[in-house]
């Protein structure tokens, strides 16, 4: 008779491995690490088949303090090493944890290519608008005018927008979150976890040490509810303190703008309903930037297809489907062949 | 599975041809003259035939140039004979240039009294013009030197397919296999095969099969009615000998993706094989994305650098991960396979050479990318480096490589160049039941674990697979604690990680076979020093010279790193140690540094393989003074 | 007194190098060169100042072609060689061309920082959706299904749309036509050279030899009139055979619906107007695809903004203005020093 | 210009003290705690003194650790002295530790009676815990080998700054400065620079200023006024004897910017730096983008690769093009570097070592790149390859790689490390318009030109500008026509050009100072040869060496490739040749290889400078077996 042995659920501390944590005191990261050891006890993660995989910088250290199986790569190739272990082994779960010059910088490419393909995997992407890790240059994601190590007179480069990006190179499931909302972000981690292909999130670190408060003009209490919108799939796009803000699309213009609801004639049914499916939408929701819009926050895209591993597996279960028991011997042996 | 045996009415009596040794053709023309498939009917018959043979296929750089131009010209080359062949032949004896251009850049290859065949039908004013001939070269004495057997093959070609219903392009279509015929009856050749192939190649388009079949009947014909005039006679080379089994014709690229898919198999593992499409190695990623049936996964990665990093996930996660390129695309790799030397992962990285520096001359062949593999990293990574030196050579080369690979959790390099890549030899097929396994065991046991816990006799750290549950456990590229895995930034810590990784790739030498003479005595005054497809010329070269009663040696390296544990002695036993390479002098380096022998080059960077006649001239010179 | 010496106008055949053009007979590439060579004659380009950077491919051979400068690079780096030819020398009008495979794959990350940054140059992408000089593999814009030689059982990859991820990525000048248009061609080419920043225009091209008419589907001739919608600023997105198909904008679903004139009540007035400053309506236009919507063609975005190099030299321009003269014997001295 | 005499009022009377001939100090503690700032103030402090003086900042691999850990360490050693300083100290005399973790980490390092000044202030128990002790080290003997000083620093310290508005934490954080005084009266120095410094950098907080001035006064009356005991007196550390001249500290990073700056403008050209942040390389992108005022363009490039194409990009447009990385940022340059080798453009690479392999301890040094540099590329690409030997060296070392890239058209490598980068030591500050030029004459002249035109006796092909009329030309990646410089595939042609590029790389040797002995005699009996930062330790202990009367020399090679023409016949004259590298026999290997000469390897891997004892030691054994 087998008894199946019973497994304590495992608890948030069960996912933290035994290594201290060194990042510096007060950084993002840490309420992001929080998050996810919540979100692996709540969809009930096995730590043997989830696999942490980065590249470096300091979001990369995740890995080290998870208890499950991690990988630390190299700088901005985690999603084309992840690609490998998901083709070799489909059946492990992963999730990439990259920073903002790690995915966007270096490995911008393979970034492209992962969406692109669609594996099926969580891509996190921990953006603080700086390189952390080597200590303060400007990154791909900063602002004009940053003035960092390598530019002490200000950045000229226009930054990136991850989302639209991801949503350009054809990502089929884009969020956003902000490592300080701890019940948003494990939501999020769920949904894309959820999701099958590949989860794009981006969420919106501190670096205390080298770029703090960025992210304030929209975080800070006072200002966060009329600058933040959290979009939900069927819900209305209304935001801000009294719930009286939303999105209107006007089709003259093809642009969402943002109105009060009882103001020129505003009513709540002018209001764009959140349609996670929809692509356009989703650019324009990933394009708005405060202070004129709210930027937006939760699921901005989900919409499924094929994943590009159950793809490759397919084609080759099929060729052994078509030559079942395949001999090597008589593979070489085909074709002209003599015999001395 | 085809048989030896051949049809008995295209058979004719041979008995009173002359007998040749051996023999080298090469056929010149238009890419779309269909050289390289009439040059692969030519091997596949020749083979049939039980003559040993080796081919050198050599294509023009641009995919379709304009027809007649001297750069768009294509050439396959075969030596063939009832001796063993060692290369496809420094000089052809017979030249078959379909077209003026092709005329023009090969000429100067043929020694004098050699066999030129030309299809006059397209020596027009134009064509030689193209070719950039002022005058006519048959009739300017040009070719006085040469035995010129001028044909119409256009027209003849046209004349023997005149009863099918093609368009006259399609109909000129036929004229490699006219001229296949030809040769087909200059050397006694078995037509039936190539019939064969025709009639299962154009299955579907069934007048195009009768027509080339046609074709080369006619051909046959054509001189066997002697129309070719006195001087040109029938010839016959017997088979050779070779060791008795079955065999078949190999390209290095083919016999690679054998010997990976078999090594892999004999490890116990799957493969996947990460790669970017480039010249030549591209060959390899074709030859195993058509076998998914042997569950290959092969990955088009968008660069070289996904492709390496798609490869070491894989073999993190339990598989064999495989990558190719050439040396532009393995530069790309270097940081990455780095990153396998620090996690001890395994990996096999297949260098198919190519001419350089940069894009160089991407369709020929050089081996300059020794350095690159044996030194060509940031920080102490040794990583060992292993060459197949011929076609059929890669297939245990590339078993090889996967057996160190994962009995020693480490990148190993595979060198092949473009020659071996495009060049066919007759491969003696083994049974791969009979290979002797090198069976990988996972760890699973939790007890006492960590990532870096080492074999005592191999050095090799524990694979324990993501999935295994109770095995938990972080890698990556910063040092790690020799006891623990964990990261590590103790001093002497790093000291001792970095001296038992070298000593792991070290003791390589102890599970490889010690350097054997492959052609001499261990007493000889010069010892012939090669690796990789210098094979071929070396040894025919050395060969020849033992039989002139030189005292000299061939000696072949298939280990370049670590190297064999008896090849220093063996080499300080020469009085001259001569170094023949297509680089400026990379084994030389290593050889001297390592043995502090005076190793002597002999260097020849021209994108082709070398002339036996180099290397004996380059014998004699040291012999001579 | 100065005579300046009078120069006869270059006629497109100037722009022509003494090497021989070696692509195959057929190739789409043949129509890109004359539409080029027309183009620079059109706008008086200067033979020294302008500079033809490609990276490896088919594609890549077209600087040897031109008598202009030219460099052919390594695969894939074109947008960052340029990057520093321009830097360097500004005054240098660039023109990159570069292959799908070129572009999109090996280098697709300097493609996206060249867009981000918005360097002042052409990048020209001869998109045959398969990669010619290594003999016919599937490239990133290849569609699923492509057999080829790495692919006998057909590709399993979804291809990326280059103008859409251009978009994403930041582009402001992004506009799309045909190699054998060739009274379009020049106009776009033209438009490309014109923008201040970097103009990206992606040409489809057929690859004879590997790829042949794999646009023949809105191409051909019966059916392009109903495939295609060249697209122009200020004018409505009218096409078809009898122009009385058009795109009208859904607010309800923000798609973008064809509809004909004259049918269900749909006027002229229900069409959409081509505003090539708009985002959105850019990335709609620019993710049509037949058969059931129309090929956009023309110039689909163009909004100028600053140039990377301009602000870049700029900088550089400030900083020596602010110390006129700067001594570099001084520079050495200053902070502590001490004599002996 | 700040002035190198002193402010009347702080000098003490120093007649009495005693006299040293150098001291080591080391600084540990928090990053927080401000170790880095104290070690630079007194470096400058110490130079303006007169002193010779070399240092080593050893950071932690964390940005900031949590406070009281021991890989949160951070410390800085200083060796001064009046004598010439090659390295920064085997061992420290002094050790001033701010926390427990900061004595955990380094009392291993001490030798047995030194002084080691604690913060009794920060040994709580929670603080003692987090650094590992179990039991207090201040009371359990542990250190009663030791001269300890037990100092409430902390307490001392909020005290001396209690009558300013400060936050507690603020006043803490002036700790670092009442240390700084104390170790300032301890080695009689003079307090005014600081204060001046101090003045400055808080000149928008003066209360920040202010307290730091008086916690300076503080410590320095503390220790005026014998409150120290009687076993710790002040000592006097004479000036050293310097050549004459006009001085300044530098750091690697610095030396290396106004290098490259300057050697650019001797050429003439405008320098474009393309590179991307990686540690410790990164230093050098920032020296360069604060130095705009000089026409400098620094690109942050999205990677190695493009950083590495844009340089090249830039040369080809006419600035010199300069790129610079650690060992994995060189390891993806290396294909770019290929296409810089075969359109022969100038190019600059500076690799600033790290600690490898992979991502390895990246804030550690070592010198294992050499391989990497020598022949780490594909196919046949020599590049010439320069080592700088210290801090200030790293000047001169980047002047010449500018004009050999420039006057040969060639890429360059320069080697620093991570040691280099970060250490300072006292500079000659040099006359700029007194160095000697090597101006860039750029092809302007279309009669006969063509672009692979070359120079007769450098080999340098003609460098002509996009934008110049008349020469507009075609260059590229592809194997070029000796004579026309279009596109070859021509196979003699290949070999020929090939070559003719190793000969311009060969010929670099007659262009270059020969070797010389740095220390010692041709016909000693040990050669002790380094290159790079190993140069402060082999001639110390070479120094030390003579002095006890033994036969050694030390040679220290700046030009690694190619080697001065020379070196292979100085090397055969010593009987035995030692080659201490932080690697584990990189030199060793090109040196073997070279001039069959059996040099032996002195190994250290551990991301630390040599010790000169080690240096020592090893010298012996080989002479006393
Ligand atoms: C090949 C290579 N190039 C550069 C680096 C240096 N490097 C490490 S992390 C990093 C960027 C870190 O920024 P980000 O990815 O935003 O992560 P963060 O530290 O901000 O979390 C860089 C440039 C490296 N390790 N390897
Ligand atoms: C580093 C490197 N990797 C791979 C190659 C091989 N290669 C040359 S061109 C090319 C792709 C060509 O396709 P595309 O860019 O679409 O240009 P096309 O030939 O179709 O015009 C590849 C893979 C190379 N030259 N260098
Ligand atoms: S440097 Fe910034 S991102 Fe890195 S650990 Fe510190 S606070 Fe976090
Ligand atoms: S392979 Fe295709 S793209 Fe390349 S030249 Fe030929 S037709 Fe043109
Ligand atoms: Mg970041
Ligand atoms: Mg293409």
């Amino acid at each position: 008779m087998n008894v199946e042995a019973k497994i304590e659920p495992l608890k948030p501390k069960d996912f933290a491995s035994d290594q201290e944590v060194r990042w510096c005191p007060g950084c993002g990261d840490y309420a992001i690490i929080k998050a996810m050891q919540k979100t692996l006890a709540d969809i009930g993660a096995k730590r043997e088949s989830t696999v942490f995989v980065s590249g470096i910088g300091c979001a990369a250290r995740f890995p080290y303090y998870m208890s499950t199986y991690g990988f630390h790569t190299i700088h901005g190739r985690a999603a084309a090493i992840s690609t490998g272990i998901k083709l070799a082994n489909p059946g492990l779960d992963i999730w990439v944890a990259s920073g903002d010059g790690d995915a966007l910088s270096i490995g911008g490419n393979h970034l492209l290519h992962l969406l692109r393909r669609n594996v099926n995997l969580q891509f996190l992407l921990f953006n603080n608008e700086i390189y952390g890790l080597t200590k303060g240059q400007y990154s791909p994601t900063s602002r004009v005018g940053t003035r960092s190590p390598s530019t002490p007179l200000g950045s000229v480069e226009s930054p990136v927008s991850a989302c639209e990006l991801a949503l350009g190179a054809g990502a089929r499931f884009v969020a956003r979150s902000v490592d300080t909302q701890q019940k948003h972000l494990p939501e999020v981690f769920r949904r894309a976890h959820e999701h099958q292909g590949t989860s794009f999130v981006e969420i919106l670190q501190n670096c205390i040490v080298y770029n703090d408060d960025v992210f304030a003009e929209f975080t800070a209490k006072d200002v966060a509810p009329d600058r933040q919108i959290h979009v939900a799939h069927g819900e209305p796009l209304i935001f801000g303190a009294n719930q009286d803000k939303g999105l209107k699309v006007n089709p003259g213009t093809m642009s969402l703008d943002v109105v009060t609801i009882g103001e020129d004639g505003v009513t709540e049914s002018d209001i764009m309903v959140h349609d996670e499916t929809n692509p356009t939408l989703a650019r324009m929701l990933a394009s708005m930037e405060p202070p004129d819009d709210p930027v937006a926050l939760g699921v901005l895209y989900c919409s499924p297809t094929e994943t590009y591993d159950d793809n490759v597996l397919a084609q080759v279960q099929e060729a052994k489907d078509r030559i079942p028991d395949a001999d090597l011997n008589e593979y070489l042996r085909r074709g002209h062949t003599w015999t001395v | 599975m085809s048989t030896a045996a051949s049809t008995a009415e295209t058979i004719e009596p041979l008995e009173d041809r002359e007998e040749l040794e051996s023999v080298v053709i090469r056929f010149a023309g238009d890419s779309g003259d269909g050289v390289q498939v009439t040059g692969g009917q030519l091997t596949q018959v020749t083979a049939l035939a039980g003559n040993d043979l080796a081919t050198f296929p050599d294509f023009p750089a641009e995919i379709r140039a304009p027809a007649g131009t001297t750069y768009g010209v294509s050439a396959f080359q075969i030596n063939f004979g009832a001796r063993r062949i060692r290369t496809a032949g420094d000089r052809p004896d017979v030249l078959v240039a379909f077209n003026p251009a092709a005329l023009k850049v090969n000429i100067e290859d043929m020694a004098g009294g050699s066999l030129v065949i030309v299809d006059t039908g397209t020596f027009s004013g134009r064509n030689m013009k193209k070719a950039g001939y002022d005058t006519n070269p048959l009739e300017d004495r040009s070719l006085d030197n040469y035995r010129v057997v001028e044909i119409d093959i256009s027209k003849r070609t046209l004349e023997s397919v005149g009863s099918f219903d093609l368009t006259q392009k399609q109909a000129l279509r036929c004229k490699n296999f006219w001229t296949l015929g030809l040769i087909y009856w200059l050397y006694g050749r078995d037509r039936q095969p190539t019939i064969d192939w025709l009639n299962v190649k154009f299955g579907k388009i069934p007048t195009v099969a009768d027509a080339n079949v046609a074709a080369v009947n006619a051909g046959h014909a054509y001189g066997e009615t002697a129309e070719l005039g006195l001087e040109v006679k029938g010839y016959v080379i017997p088979p050779a000998e070779m060791p008795r089994g079955l065999y078949r014709t190999v390209t290095g690229a083919d016999a690679t993706a054998y010997g990976l898919v078999v090594g892999t198999r004999l490890a116990g593992l799957r493969l996947m094989f990460g790669s970017y499409p480039i010249t030549p190695a591209s060959a390899l990623l074709h030859a195993l994305a058509g076998m998914k049936e042997f569950d290959v996964i092969t990955f088009q990665a968008e660069d070289e650098i996904s492709a390496v990093c798609s490869a070491i996930g894989a073999s993190y996660a339990g598989s064999l991960g495989v990558t190719s390129s050439s040396g532009p695309g393995i530069a790309l790799k270097t940081e990455a396979i780095g990153l396998a030397v620090s996690t001890e992962l395994p990996l096999v990285i297949v260098n198919s050479q190519r001419s350089g520096p940069s894009t160089g001359m991407p369709t020929k062949t050089e081996q300059s990318d020794l350095y690159q593999a044996v030194y060509g990293r940031n920080a102490d990574t040794p990583v060992p480096v292993i060459a197949a030196s011929s076609p059929a050579d890669a297939f245990d080369a590339a078993i090889e490589a996967v057996r160190i690979a994962t009995k020693y959790m480490t990148p190993v390099f595979l060198l092949t160049d473009s020659y071996i890549v495009n060049a066919a030899e007759p491969w003696l097929i083994p049974d791969v039941d009979e290979l002797p396994r090198h069976k990988v065991e996972f760890r699973t046991d939790p007890e006492r674990f960590h990532p870096f816990l080492r074999d005592e006799d191999t050095l090799a750290r524990a694979w324990a697979l993501p999935g295994t549950p109770g095995l938990e456990h972080r890698i990556g590229g910063l040092e790690k604690d020799y006891d623990t895995g964990n990261i590590s930034y103790d001093p002497e810590n790093h000291h001792r990680m970095t001296m038992v990784r070298k000593a792991k790739i070290d003791g390589i030498a102890d599970d490889i076979p010690p350097q054997t003479i492959t052609l001499g005595s261990p007493d000889a005054a010069v010892a012939v020093v090669g690796w990789g497809s210098t094979y071929g010329p070396i040894n025919r070269a050395v060969d020849d010279l033992q039989v002139e009663g030189m005292d000299v040696s061939h000696i072949h390296i298939r280990h370049l790193w670590p190297l064999p544990r008896n090849l220093g002695r063996l080499l300080q036993s020469y009085e001259h140690v001569l170094v023949p390479e297509m680089n400026t002098g990379q084994l030389r380096t290593v050889l001297r540094s390592e043995y502090l022998v005076p190793a002597v080059g002999l260097n020849n960077i021209s994108g082709l393989p070398f002339k036996i006649t180099e290397i004996k001239d380059a014998v004699r010179e040291l012999l001579e003074g």
